[in-house]
């Protein structure tokens, strides 16, 4: 099977400078990895730890 | 969207068997127990079908086969 | 242009040593690691008895993470110096002299530690159930500490080596930038240099001569405190080379460019700067060290996040940009194209993504009170596992895919094999790394042969304890038939099997934000490590100076018992196996 | 330089996330009152007859608590291969609704004291004494309450045994000098 573009080895099918790349999907994945660390951490620290006594105090 | 290939599919199943049985502990932590055989057997069944799933990547590397 | 095995051949074949000599260890370690998890999670206990289980750890520990991950290093960076120089070993003696000397070391502490199955015979006494982190007075065999500190002026030779290729290429270039690769070996090398230097001090003056009974004690805490000064940064050791492969082949592997080539730089300068003065954060909480240090050592150890989370962002933005030039689009639907059926980068994507997870569990670990919850607990384990068990060794197994056939000339074997191996070892490590963070904060303890005790019952744990042992144990099988499928890949690449075809060479793309657009401080490295060395006097002189000061002097007090208890006989012992090695 | 905008947002994210995990532990330490275990034990010889002359040691009677005042107890225990003592021969006792302070050492080598199931956690260095204070709650009923104490450092061949207990009894159970 070949595509009708012309592909190469790697399966290249455009070429995509500097000036003309946003990562947009790299930001989106990372705003959610963001999310959830953020809010594990939370949880963590509030909920695991501090719920977790007798602490050292 | 493509249809996916084998690939994906393999891919995806990998990530269900682990969504499958850690999910089974998020649902114990809200009250609901589910028994551990069919659970595991549920598991073993998508396991099984990535294995399968990766008999039907081609050998050779076409942009087409992702 | 030719394939790196036939360009430079000899430095090849050092290469090819070296991860040959890793993974060996991968092997030996891989089976210890089998027999562990079946051991004390109950599965099957009758193989080995409790205490040689502490022997299958200590071989599991020093085999996994100094021996693997540092040989496959030596032998990858000798690849990136030689391959982005473009020039082959000022020395190729020199080159095998270190990689010889790093092979006798590790013989000599392993016969230590394999003396500890040996209950009798010319062997009996030759111990090193020490563990990697051989915390004193918990005493090994002298050959133990010797074996290390060889291999270690092994990697430093190594280093230098390195250090006179890029010297002779800059008098020969003296206007180029530095190559990306040849930058992040030496600033590796450089972070090395400055940690090593905390465990041979331990060593060569303290455990050595206290091991021969030259001195009759040491100064635990100073040991210990010199150990971690040395081992939170060796991580970094295990890390870089596989930052490099996540820098510089997957965005080839995608079909695109590195996003910033002096975004990398900056992340390594990070970590020269910052890696070192941070150890005391494995001693949270540790008597006899202030709250203030280990506070100062927090802080730092929180900014070491930021090399790595610009690296998720720099990396995942490269792969994005080889998924859109494959016709990706959508703000997700652009993960559909990436290559998928490469298992070189399904293998380092899944390890990243774990990689990703495990820098949760490190923040936890990081975070200087929060540690109380899962200090010493399963919980650390299982972060481990997920970040040198996998990040690093995926990565690892994941990149020899692609980068045996530079080094060997020939292809690897099968595609599907790679992908089915990699795939493995994510849903085994997804299984036992969960498991092993929740039986954690439970409070299962870690380095115990058998974590059931009379007095203890476990609860507040998502999922019975059962169910996680069960886990645990599921878990290190499906990893250790990933490492089989591994090593049987290896030996099938290298028989002629069917129409395998020669490795045909390939490039690494120019990034899309070059060299030319850093600016030329970040190449001072000068300037970077006489930084790193002001913060590591600023975070360690203060409590060096208390534990000497305050706690018994240099070499501690006298331990009367078990000078004559352990001492004496490891002393007539040493003898005992030089004589049995010469004859 | 060039960097990305979406990159610059990333880096100050990042920087974010840093400064609130730095907090989180501040207001720890500050608010909820939690302290590290630093050198306020102090260092003893590690040997037996040391340790036992050390004060702290010397007070200690079999399994109880030493009270000092008000609801303030002192514990003084030396974990040694394979044992904590007191601890594991029989369980530690200490009243309910108290403040215990844990002195902890070793004449050997390195072991934990693992609360488990708690944030009471140490390591124990010979040499070092380890001190830790922790409040226990007022009990829900007349039954004791048991907490399993494990050593969590590997300390020989053996390690895999040395755990002890601790039981909060009701006030009027506690058979120390109140």
């Amino acid at each position: 099977m070949s595509s009708e573009t012309e592909t190469t080895e790697d399966g290249i099918v455009r070429e995509i400078g500097h000036d003309e790349f946003d990562p947009v999907g790299t930001l989106a994945l990372i705003l959610i990895y963001f999310v959830i660390i953020g809010g594990l951490w939370a949880f963590m620290y509030f909920v695991e730890f501090l719920g977790n006594g007798p602490t050292v105090v | 969207m493509n249809r996916p290939g084998p690939v994906g599919i393999a891919l995806v199943l990998a990530f269900a068997v682990v969504a499958v049985i850690e999910f089974r502990t998020v649902l114990g932590m809200v009250g609901i127990d589910i028994a551990i055989g069919p659970y595991f057997a549920g598991a073993a069944i998508l396991l099984v079908g990535g294995a399968a799933a990766l008999f039907a990547v081609p050998e050779e590397l076409t942009p087409e086969s992702v | 242009m030719e394939v790196f095995a036939n360009e430079y051949p000899d430095e090849a074949w050092v290469v090819r040593a070296a991860l040959g000599s890793a993974f060996v260890a991968l092997a030996i370690g891989g089976l210890m690691g089998l027999i562990q998890t079946l051991h004390r999670t109950g599965f099957y206990d009758s193989l080995i008895s409790n205490a040689d289980y502490y022997t299958v750890l200590t071989l599991h520990g020093v085999a996994m993470v100094l021996l693997f991950t540092i040989f496959f290093l030596v032998g990858f960076f000798q690849w990136a110096i030689t391959d982005s120089l473009g020039r082959k070993s000022e020395d190729i003696r020199i080159t095998k002299l270190w990689y010889g000397m790093m092979v006798l070391g590790s013989a000599m502490s392993a016969v230590t530690i394999l003396g500890g199955f040996v209950d009798s015979g010319s062997l009996s006494g030759v111990e090193a159930d020490v563990l990697y982190t051989f915390y004193a007075p918990l005493e090994a065999h002298p050959l133990y500490y010797m074996g290390l500190a060889v291999f270690i002026i092994g990697t430093w030779i190594a280093g230098f080596d390195w250090f006179r290729s890029w010297w002779a290429w800059k008098k020969e270039n003296p206007d180029e930038r530095m190559p990306l690769r040849t930058f992040m070996v030496l600033t590796t090398m450089l972070m090395w240099y400055l940690a090593s230097l905390g465990v041979a001090i331990s060593v060569v003056f303290f455990l050595i001569p206290w091991s021969l009974g030259i001195f009759d004690s040491v100064n635990s805490l100073l040991t210990r405190t010199l150990f971690w000064f040395f081992g939170h940064p060796v991580v970094y050791f295990w890390l870089m080379p596989v930052y490099m492969m996540w820098y510089v082949i997957m965005p080839k592997l995608a079909g695109g460019r590195l996003f910033s080539d002096p975004l990398a730089r900056i992340v390594f300068v990070l970590f020269l700067v910052l890696s070192v003065p941070t150890g005391i954060h494995h001693q949270y909480v540790d008597p006899g060290i202030a709250e203030g240090f280990k506070f100062l050592a927090m802080t730092n150890t929180m900014f070491l996040l930021l090399p790595s989370l610009l690296t998720a962002f720099t990396v995942v933005a490269s792969i994005e940009h080889g998924a859109r030039q494959r016709g990706g689009e959508g703000y997700f639907g652009w993960l559909t194209a990436l290559p998928w059926g490469k298992p070189a980068f399904t293998g380092m994507t899944l390890a990243g993504l774990m990689f990703a997870a495990a820098g949760f569990s490190g923040m936890i670990n990081a975070g200087m009170s929060i540690n109380y919850l899962v200090h010493n607990t399963l919980w650390v384990v299982g972060h481990f596992h997920m970040t040198v068990g996998t990040a690093v060794a995926l990565s690892i197994m994941a990149a020899t895919y692609w980068f045996l056939p530079k080094i060997t000339g020939r292809e690897i074997f099968s595609r599907r094999l790679g992908l089915a191996q990699v795939l493995l070892w994510f849903i085994g490590m997804v299984l036992m790394g969960n498991a092993m963070h929740r039986a954690g904060l439970a409070g299962v303890p870690r380095r115990t042969a058998d974590p059931t005790y009379d007095q203890v019952i476990y609860d507040g744990a998502y999922g019975a304890i059962g169910e996680l042992r069960f886990q645990i144990a599921l878990g290190g099988v499906l990893l250790s038939l990933s490492l089989v499928l591994f090593f049987a890949h290896l030996v099938l690449s290298s028989f002629d099997i069917g129409e395998r075809a020669a490795a045909t060479p390939d490039s690494i793309p120019a990034p899309l934000s070059g060299p030319e657009q850093a600016p030329k401080v970040l190449d001072n490295i000068r300037l970077w490590t006489s930084i790193a060395v002001v913060l590591i006097l600023i975070t360690y002189i203060l409590p060096l100076a208390s534990i000497v000061t305050d706690g018994g002097g240099w070499l501690g007090d006298s331990y009367g018992v078990i000078v004559a208890e352990y001492v004496l006989p490891a002393v007539s012992s040493t003898i005992d196996i030089f004589v049995g090695v010469v004859a | 330089m060039e960097i990305h905008r979406y990159e610059k947002l990333w880096f100050g994210l990042s920087l974010l996330l840093i400064v609130g995990f730095i907090g989180t532990i501040t207001y720890g330490a500050v608010g909820a009152g939690v302290q590290m275990v630093s050198d306020d034990g102090g260092t003893v010889e590690p040997s037996f007859s040391t340790i036992n002359e050390n004060e702290k040691f010397a007070q200690q009677e079999d399994n109880q608590a030493v009270h000092v005042e008000g609801n303030e107890y002192e514990v003084a225990v030396i974990a040694q291969r394979f044992s904590f003592q007191p601890g594991t021969g029989s369980p530690i006792q200490v009243p309910e609704d108290s403040r215990v302070t844990f002195y902890v050492t070793s004449p050997d080598v390195i072991h934990g004291f693992s609360v488990v199931g708690t944030n009471a956690n140490t390591m124990v260095i010979p040499g070092q004494i380890a001190e830790i204070t922790v409040e226990f709650d007022e009990l829900d009923s007349d039954e004791p309450k048991e907490y399993g104490v494990v050593c969590h450092e590997f300390c020989g061949a053996g390690h895999e045994e040395m755990a002890g207990q601790i039981q909060v009894v009701p006030e009027d159970q506690w058979e120390g000098d109140a």
